[in-house]
């Protein structure tokens, strides 16, 4: 059982170290690096450490949480995330500004219209672009769907976390509706690709809006549908309300953003706090709870499907006629210069801080994800938990992989 | 469009800690400081009724070729306009930054990444290792004198290749490929 | 040895299946030839009746143990396929649908992959434990059908104590989960293995404290005496004298059978897979087996105890006799004498030729073979109603194995409804709910009911 | 106060209600999913009516393609080299051979042979009749046969293009029925029976004859293109010789010698002048 492990030594790289480490063995084999490495890997009397991932049914994505257990008590953990990393902030600087857009597209794989319209706002920015207001509001309209779609899904993980098996299949048909109108939009049905510096790539059809019509007459009722499944069960609630509460001036503290954010009470939507595209000619509300804890979180996101449908409403009355494209040159190459977008995702904030050296190539974009900065605030939220509550804590900030490790 | 109660109170409130003038463009205000100031002017841009600057949105690392950046993003319900601050001038060898984790405790996780990609060290910060990559790997991706993945072996760090140092060109020097900001 | 060779290579491969059947056949008549002319056969039969009918106790335990270990694997293929199905349908899914008509052979193919999948021991794992925890798992509930009456007469053992045999036996699964989960070496599998230890025997005392209800309304503890003093109406049934008891009973029988929302022994989302974490082809099947085979026993004694076991809930016959339908369909197929004969050869052709040929006139474009074909199936399919229509009216074991196996898997459906609709509870919850609830009610349960029998008995 | 439990009660009723309604499975090899008006999921590449592909090796498209996905090859302008974009240890021609193959075309070169050109009006009228509907292909080559008298490459390109159809598809559809030809018909049109009773009367040896003389097999054309071996049916008649026409007139002498001879005539000694 004593099999030690060879490892590259951390000060020459050249050298191969026995290590004290076993291949069971959650320790890492080198010393601790920081003073709080150390503080977690000394292990008091009756603890243990125990590997969460990164192969697990639960960690959404490829996340390894080592958690130091009491017993079935969570005691401290250690979340280690790169495992999905492929240096998406360097890829766009080597490509043009046109590249960055489906290479951004896959961070937020749940809700791909959202990460792929980083570079473009980010470069109509700096461009100065006016963008034709058709455009916007085909924009809001495939936005808000691509947002009912990722919450239907969240509110089946969630419950699948859980242990339900019923609810991720109802959410899985109401998003593969969404997700069929979308590839009737665009082309694609996971990863869009359809935000394009100065508008969309293509105008709306006839497809999509007789899917669109369709969904629409039904759209409540699904809501209503997972309502009587999930919402009021005892066992549900019993397990969600009063776990893994946060207040907010943790929430503030942590950079939380989004559902997280919100339901502790503050309504932090960058939609509102902070307008953007055609949001301000909209009327809808910001749903908020005051509780904090994965319910309030869950009702959220509840809330915020039927401000979507909302929404999605307004923007089929209201939309104008034109073109939806503007006119931009075939090579971008924007002024010197910095820009900061942000645009509200169905995580929370997403943004991207840009700067142009008036090259064709980005000189610098740093996409900021919020699941990265929600999922943080793990490290506050589950010790003094059992191990049954991390996979709901983690389920109701809504990780996803792809954009935390970029 | 832009903010200029805000500019005003910033240059009123953070005068003699400020590198240049307070700038604005688009809905963004603009100011840059010095490593020594960050601790007192975050204090200062959170704490102050007036300013309140309570979320931070976003906390990277620049490399601009010439120096080393910190850029920090806040947001505040007092005023429209995004704030961005900007910590200037640190040297490429040895750039530190005091920590504010203090005050967000969620920049911790932004600023390990600052530190894998970057180097830049946040001092103060209880947990300041790598995050995305491996723990034995050796240089910073996103430094502008860092190549792309077939010119790893070539970096300063010397890459994750070791067999590839045999094949290195004698023109691939860092300094001939860096390219620097005009910023 | 060519000279045997060649010809052998020579033969189709319907040959070489048929040739040897032959010879077989025809060593078999010589032989049964010889020994009914010596006399040997006989009086070997004769001999071999008297030494079972001397041991007539250990014969039924042999046959009856033979008999359940076959049954349950049928059974909890049958099972395995409902909660596919069933939990497909819920989920608007089709569920499986490509082997057998609707899908219906799909858990003997699972059954098949499974023991087709490489055996594998992990490093570090407590070999000897390890390979016998599977086997304990999977013959604690096995044992437990041995005390089950499913129909009048229909039983592997009238015990006295059967139900204090049956929770005792069915006690000994924590045993397997726990040896389980410790020899896998395997920090998953130890928490599962823990956490079935703790929920297990937790559940064991609201589970035993309720049917100590039913105990005393029966007055005895043999499960064939309990359902026959439910027999008569059907509010003899003791569900309707104990409500309480029965929902308490069905609950713990729910985790007593890791069956969700109480499943946490081996909650995939949490545990992987918990204390079957390590295990891999069909030490997992015998798990799965296992927990299958326990849900059917659970269903079973909610039967037994509660719903009457294998009583009907009404009674057919005055309804029968008021209509003025009567049955006598003692046949004696001894009377037709060389006419039997006949019957034997002629009826099959003649019942297949009679449903095919209105078949071929009026689909003339189908071949006359296929036809035939059809009319055969048919013809056997009828056959098999009339002859399970003869049993059902004849033989009173069938009808009660009918109503006793409806009832089952009502609660085997109930089972798997909760499966496709509930989360899982927490450890905490669990164990709360245990003894801060049920434990509390059953000891009301308990009291009321000595209470009601004494004051019925005083009133009396 | 709600009661205890009305909430899982409320679940359950949904399920036990879902349980009795139609499923939105789709069973897919059955069912095939409809990419839709846009989609973008699989990369084709475009031909002209002259049958030649509209791609001209610019590699613009590889270059611009940001996941880098695209790796490509061709012949440059001028006919001259090969060329190619993409890592060198992919397989990017191999790929090309197998879909020729696939699509039943001998693999060296053909691929850069300019097709003749086509009026596709009558084509056109046909594919319109039929909807574009790529389900009746058969129709629609039949059709086309009869339009133009055999089945130019051209139209193959013209039906793949225009009724989505894969191009293999349509080639290998063309390439397995015989009654469909690719060629141009030649002059006569020799017929033999390739049933049991003529093949027992002595047709394998007369078809073994003819191939050799016309220097094709059953479907094909002879060389100089004024010979087509077809295989006929005889319709049961029993006659005491095999079954051979020659522009569908029933020909009496059957031996081989005959068949023989009969093939000479027909191609006018074109062999014998060749080789003189």
């Amino acid at each position: 059982m004593a099999q030690q492990t060879r490892v590259r030594s951390l000060d020459d790289p050249d050298v191969f170290v026995e290590s004290p480490a076993t291949i069971y063995d959650a320790v890492p084999p080198y010393p601790p690096r920081t003073e709080r490495e150390a503080e977690f890997y000394h292990l008091r009397d009756g603890e243990m450490l125990i590997n969460l991932g990164p192969q697990h049914p639960s960690t959404h994505g490829v996340l390894r949480v080592v958690l130091k257990i009491d017993g079935e008590r969570v005691v401290d953990l250690d979340p280690v995330i790169g495992y999905l990393h492929r240096g998406v902030e360097k890829i766009c600087e080597n490509g043009t500004w046109h590249h960055a857009i489906s290479n951004c597209d896959p961070l937020e794989y749940v809700a791909s219209m959202f990460s792929e319209a980083m570079p473009v706002l980010a470069c109509e920015k700096l461009l100065d672009l006016q963008v034709p207001r058709r455009a916007e509001y085909i924009r809001v309209l495939a936005w808000e769907l691509n947002r009912i779609a990722s919450h239907a899904l969240f509110m089946g993980w969630l419950s699948l976390d859980l242990g339900g098996l019923t609810p991720i299949l109802y959410g899985f048909i109401e998003r593969d509706e969404i997700v069929e109108m979308l590839n009737a939009l665009t082309g694609q049905r996971v990863l869009f690709n359809y935000l394009r510096i100065g508008g969309v790539n293509g105008d709306l059809n006839h497809d999509f809006m007789s899917r669109l019509g369709d969904w629409m007459s039904h759209a409540a009722e699904q809501v209503e549908n997972q309502t009587k499944l999930i919402n009021e069960n005892e066992i549900f609630v019993g397990r969600t309300r009063g776990l893994g509460v946060v207040d907010r001036a943790t929430a503030l503290r942590m950079c939380a953003t989004g559902p997280v954010l919100r339901a502790t009470g503050i309504p932090y939507d960058i939609r509102r706090a902070h307008p953007y595209s055609v949001y301000n000619e909209l009327e809808f509300d910001v749903p908020t709870r005051e509780e904090g804890d994965s319910y309030a979180r869950y009702l959220v996101h509840v809330d915020e499907i039927k401000q979507s449908i909302h929404i999605i409403d307004q923007v089929l009355h209201q939309m104008p006629d034109g073109t939806v494209m503007a006119k931009i040159p075939r090579w971008i190459r924007p002024r010197p210069g910095r820009a900061w977008v942000s645009i509200e995702s169905p995580r929370g904030q997403y943004g991207a801080y840009v700067m142009s050296d008036g090259s064709d190539h980005p000189f610098r974009m740093r996409i900021r994800d919020p699941s990265f900065f929600n999922l943080s605030l793990v490290g506050h939220l589950m010790p003094g938990n059992l191990i049954a509550d991390t996979m709901a804590i983690m389920a109701s900030l809504d990780p996803v992989m792809g954009g935390i490790d970029k | 469009m832009t903010d200029n109660a805000l500019k005003r109170r910033l240059e009123t409130r953070l005068a003699g800690q400020l590198l240049g003038p307070v700038r604005a463009r688009h809905d963004t205000t603009e100011i840059r400081i010095g490593a020594a100031n960050v601790t007192s002017v975050m204090s200062t841009l959170h704490d102050e009724p007036q300013l309140r600057f309570e979320i931070l949105a976003d906390l990277c690392g620049v490399d601009t070729g010439d120096a080393m950046q910190v850029v920090y993003h806040l947001w505040s319900e007092t005023t429209p306009d995004w704030l961005r601050v900007i910590v200037d001038g640190l040297p490429r060898e040895d750039p530190r930054v005091p920590s504010v984790t203090f005050l967000w405790k969620g920049g911790e996780w932004a600023e390990r990444e600052a530190y894998d990609m970057f180097g830049i060290i946040f001092e103060g910060n209880r947990d300041l290792r790598r995050i995305y990559m491996p723990p034995d790997y050796a240089s910073f991706p996103l430094r502008k004198d860092f190549y792309l993945a077939d010119d790893a072996a070539r970096s300063p760090g010397q890459g994750f290749r070791h067999m590839e140092l045999t094949h290195q060109p004698p023109e691939a020097l860092p300094e001939n490929l860096l390219r620097r900001s005009k910023l | 040895m060519s000279v045997l060779a060649r010809p052998w290579s020579r033969l189709t491969p319907a040959g070489k299946v048929v040739l040897p059947l032959l010879g077989l056949l025809v060593f078999l008549t010589l032989a049964l030839l010889v020994g009914f002319a010596t006399g040997l056969i006989p009086g070997l039969i004769r001999f071999v009746g008297d030494l079972l009918g001397a041991n007539i106790g250990i014969v039924r335990f042999v046959v009856a143990a033979s008999a359940i270990l076959l049954m349950s694997v049928p059974t909890a293929f049958v099972i395995i396929y409902m909660e596919l199905k069933v939990i497909a349908l819920m989920n608007l899914r089709l569920g499986p649908n490509r082997v057998g008509p609707w899908g219906s052979l799909h858990s003997i193919v699972h059954g098949l992959k499974v023991l087709g999948k490489e055996d594998f021991t992990p490093t570090g794992v407590d070999v000897p434990v390890f390979t016998l925890a599977p086997a304990v798992t999977f013959l604690a509930p096995v044992l437990g059908l041995l005390v089950l009456p499913f129909a009048p007469g229909l039983l592997g053992i009238d015990m006295n104590l059967a139900l204090l045999y049956f929770f005792a036996v069915s006690g000994l699964s924590v045993l397997g989960l726990m040896m389980a989960g410790w020899s896998s070496f395997n920090k998953y599998s130890l928490l599962g293995g823990l956490r079935a230890a703790a929920q297990i025997i937790s559940y064991e005392i609201p589970l035993t404290l309720a049917v100590v209800g039913v105990i005393m309304l029966a007055g005895t503890m043999s499960l064939n005496q309990i359902v026959m003093n439910q027999s008569g109406s059907i509010l003899d049934w003791y569900m309707f004298k104990q409500p309480l008891g029965f929902v308490i009973f069905f609950i713990a029988a729910t985790a007593e059978g890791n069956r969700t929302p109480f499943d946490l022994t081996e909650a995939d989302s949490e545990l992987v897979a918990g204390f079957a974490t390590e295990y891999s082809g069909m030490r997992f099947g015998f798990f799965f087996f296992a927990e299958y085979v326990g849900v059917f026993i659970l269903s079973a004694l909610t039967t037994v105890l509660f719903l009457g076991g294998w009583n009907a809930p009404f009674d057919i016959d005055p309804v029968l006799n008021a209509l003025g339908i009567r049955f006598d369909l003692a046949l004696d197929l001894a009377r037709l004498d060389v006419g039997l004969l006949f019957l034997l050869a002629l009826g099959p052709v003649v019942g297949t030729l009679l449903i095919a040929l209105p078949i071929w006139m009026l689909r003339s474009d189908w071949s006359f073979l296929k036809s035939l074909v059809i009319g055969f199936i048919l013809l056997n399919v009828l056959l098999a109603a009339a002859v399970g229509v003869w049993l059902a009216l004849s033989f009173e074991a069938v009808v009660g194995l009918g109503w006793f196996l409806v009832k089952t898997y009502f609660f085997v459906f109930l089972f798997v409804w909760m499966r496709a609709t509930l989360p899982r509870v927490r450890i905490d919850q669990l164990m709360g709910f245990a003894w801060k609830w049920m434990l509390p009610a059953s000891l009301v349960n308990l009291f009321v009911t000595a209470l009601a029998i004494i004051v019925v008995s005083e009133v009396r | 106060m709600d009661l205890p439990g009305k909430g899982i009660f409320r679940g359950m009723a949904l399920t036990l209600q879902k349980f009795f309604e139609p499923k939105v499975t789709v069973q897919y090899p059955e069912e095939q999913h409809d990419g839709g008006p846009k989609g973008r999921g699989r990369l084709i590449l475009l031909y002209d009516e002259y049958g030649a592909l509209k791609c001209e090796t610019c590699f613009q498209c590889a270059q611009a393609c940001p996941i880098e996905i695209i790796d490509m090859g061709g012949v440059d302008t001028k006919g001259r080299y090969h060329v190619h974009w993409g890592p060198p240890e992919q397989y990017a021609e191999r790929r090309e051979d197998s879909a020729l193959r696939r699509s039943g075309r001998p693999v060296p070169d053909q691929s850069f042979v300019a097709y003749e050109a086509i009026d596709t009006a009558p084509l056109d009228r046909i594919l319109a009749d039929v909807d574009y509907d790529p389900r009746q292909m058969l129709t629609i080559l039949e059709r086309t046969q009869e339009a133009y008298g055999y089945l130019p490459i051209a139209a193959f390109r013209h039906i793949s293009s225009t009724t989505g159809a894969w191009y293999a598809e349509v080639h290998g559809i063309a390439a397995a029925l015989e009654h469909l030809r690719v060629e141009p018909p030649g002059g006569h049109v020799v017929g033999i029976c390739r049933c049991p009773n003529c093949t027992l009367m002595g047709g394998g040896r007369l078809r073994e004859a003819l191939e050799a003389e016309l220097e094709t097999v059953i479907g094909g054309t002879s060389p100089d293109g004024r010979v087509r071996l077809v295989a006929e049916s005889c319709h049961g008649e029993s006659r005491l010789r095999p079954h051979l026409t020659v522009d569908g007139a029933d020909q009496d002498d059957t031996t081989p010698a005959g068949a023989t001879s009969l093939a000479r005539r027909l191609r006018g000694h074109s062999r014998g002048r060749a080789q003189a």
